[in-house]
């Protein structure tokens, strides 16, 4: 995907000002959640507070659904999505498993093998 | 006056405190990255600097998209850490050095880089754990320090070029202070890694190795890549180095490096660690 | 391509907003300084420019000393004024144009200015007045604006000779935007003023006669001072006169004065006004 | 009076590093007054206010005597300290008037021959 940036390398995407535009109320959701009140009340009534911050349908959407792909694509970016899933308790293994379509052991193993 | 004695490069991630905590260096997975630490953590025994810049990229703990700034100053008499959003327990507050802080921001803006001044600043793992790797005895690190960071998170980041010139610009500013200190910098970031997009987990050894290899035969070797080019080779975290390239620019005189370990992987992380010191 | 098509300089003082709330226009104390502004209101109606750029800087209601920017730019699709302290009611909001910010901001990036980015951002007097003075009959100015904002809050400050260079880096990123647009320059500050210290009240009309003069004649003049000297010679806030030399910068080619106007005092200020109109 | 900056123009004082360091504590009380209802909370309980943002002795005696140049002195931005001049209904000619020690209309007339 070839981006503003002028980026074009398979399955990156840079956090750029039309992502930024895209993703503001949605990466401001996931800062609020620096704050363990937030997270408490995020997960006391998720629907209510993707609402309060504004999100539109397709960012509830991905929210509701833990799609990750779907996460970036509507601009949220990684830095404070990395909120999210420490609420959903993923680790970056769990993500990068997601994200890749393999198994968390085959993903485990992917990152081993780089290192040989 | 003040003198830079030298930097310490390396790579953080979450997971490293969590090994702290559970107590996890002789672990087999841990081990080979905890080892590399011991004769940093003796070099700086020996040396004792009395102040530490830390130069590092915030993860959305003290910055939001609302106030971004490219590269940012503390200016404080104490820096706090604070949850990230995973509920880690926090960690004791980092003593500041707000006067060479000034210096430093003084300096700087005389040099038309344009800071952003922090005078209260949260600062977050990036920024904490290397301290607690030196300085694996002390809750708080037994020095001053002042954070720098420099924005990775929303592009445009600054390019490597001008990160290299802001490290060259913090030399300047220390080594023209009156004050007898010994400062050290120290960088935190990289290497290669990827947490996002169908590309995650990506990690390059090749150009890992070379660019280290560069900070001590060519510095000046990475700022020929456009940050689009560096997260092609490295990935879309590992533009982090763009710590590691400014804590070495910030090192002047002749500069001889002294220890490095690399090990693939920490999490979804290519961990790297060099130790420079000025002669 | 974008073009810029002007540019327009004015003073801003808290007071002008309780002149024009109170119809005071036509007041003995308050006409020299509203009579200025009808050649440019005629101006500016016949141009009809998309969009404005409003170089000034804030006084403490969108930046507090914990995150301090030496240059911040605006990229949102709208801005809020808010109460800055005194209870006067707030403005509509102003309408954005976050694709020309963003241009901006990679531009200004890409040439070494280290700016702070703000997707959302509160809007003081020195933003909002020259707008109501430049359009009297709206109640939001009718066309987009971006807030470009610079420290004169605390030291250091950009020296003039840098704020010259981002004027001019601003003037490389709006004319090679590929949209058609014209876009306008304002520059709200100054002119000669100083409210604290026992000093207070100091103006110097020689001196802000000679910088109006420079603005046409040699616009590059100011950038000889350093800000202590400015502030020896204009006053404390004097030094705001750097949102006017910003704004001279960002006009590229031949560029003709139209109109000034110039009044001793609106409240403590030396109140001037310039138009300048790029061939 | 000679500062870091390196000014030396009497009766002027710039907010540098060293004032900055010396003044957070004032300043960010004043930064607060943005806020409507922290401007009646000050109103309702100076001494508490004062306390409450961690003020010294020093700074809370000049908030109490409302001491324009000692407020300076003690660190306080013209900035900020404008918010709690807005505070006291007093507008940029009675401050300039406390700060020379002319009477307002002196004051005034002064800005006037400024002029000619
Ligand atoms: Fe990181
Ligand atoms: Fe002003």
């Amino acid at each position: 995907m070839t981006q503003a940036s002028g980026l074009n390398v398979p399955g990156t995407y840079l956090f750029d000002g039309d992502m930024a535009m895209k993703g503001y109320a949605l990466n401001k959701m996931c800062f609020s959640f620096n704050d363990a009140a937030n997270r408490q009340a995020f997960a006391a009534d998720e629907a209510g507070y993707c609402w309060r911050y504004g999100l539109n349908d397709e960012q509830s959407r991905v929210v509701r659904e833990r799609d990750v792909l779907g996460l970036l694509a509507a601009g949220g970016n990684v830095y404070y999505l990395a909120k999210f899933a420490g609420i959903l308790g993923l680790d970056v293994q769990d993500l990068g498993a997601a994200q890749t379509g393999m198994s968390k052991e085959a993903f485990k193993q992917m990152l081993l093998e780089a290192g040989k | 006056m003040a003198k830079i004695v030298g930097g310490i490069t390396t790579s953080h991630v979450p997971a490293i405190g969590r090994a702290i905590a559970q107590n996890l260096q002789q672990d087999p997975y841990w081990k080979p990255f905890f080892d590399g630490f011991p004769p940093v953590q003796k070099w700086l025994d020996e040396v004792k600097p009395d102040v530490a810049i830390v130069i590092y990229n915030d993860h959305g703990l003290n910055f939001f998209l609302d106030k971004l700034p490219t590269f940012a100053v503390g200016a404080a008499a104490q820096y706090h850490n604070a949850d990230e959003g995973w509920g880690i327990p926090t960690l004791p507050p980092f003593t500041g050095d707000a006067a060479l802080s000034w210096q430093l921001i003084n300096s700087l803006v005389a040099d038309e880089f344009d800071i952003t001044s922090c005078q209260e600043m949260l600062v977050d793992h990036a920024f904490s754990l290397p301290l607690k790797l030196l300085w694996p005895e002390h809750d708080s690190p037994p020095l001053r320090t002042i954070p720098v960071c420099i924005n990775t998170v929303q592009y445009p980041l600054p390019s490597a070029a001008r990160c290299y010139k802001l490290g060259e610009a913090i030399a300047r500013a220390v080594t023209s202070w009156p004050e007898e200190l010994k400062v050290v910098v120290i960088g935190s970031g990289g290497l290669s890694h990827q947490l996002d997009g169908e590309r995650a987990g990506f990690i390059n050894k090749a150009f890992d190795l070379q660019f280290m290899d560069s900070l001590t035969a060519a510095p000046k070797w990475a700022t020929q890549y456009r940050n689009e080019e560096l997260v092609e080779q490295t990935g879309t975290q590992g533009v982090e180095l763009l710590m590691w390239l400014t804590t070495r620019a910030a090192l002047p005189g002749e500069v001889v490096e002294l220890h490095r370990n690399y090990h693939i992987p920490i999490s979804n992380t290519a961990a790297g660690m060099m130790l420079f010191e000025c002669r």
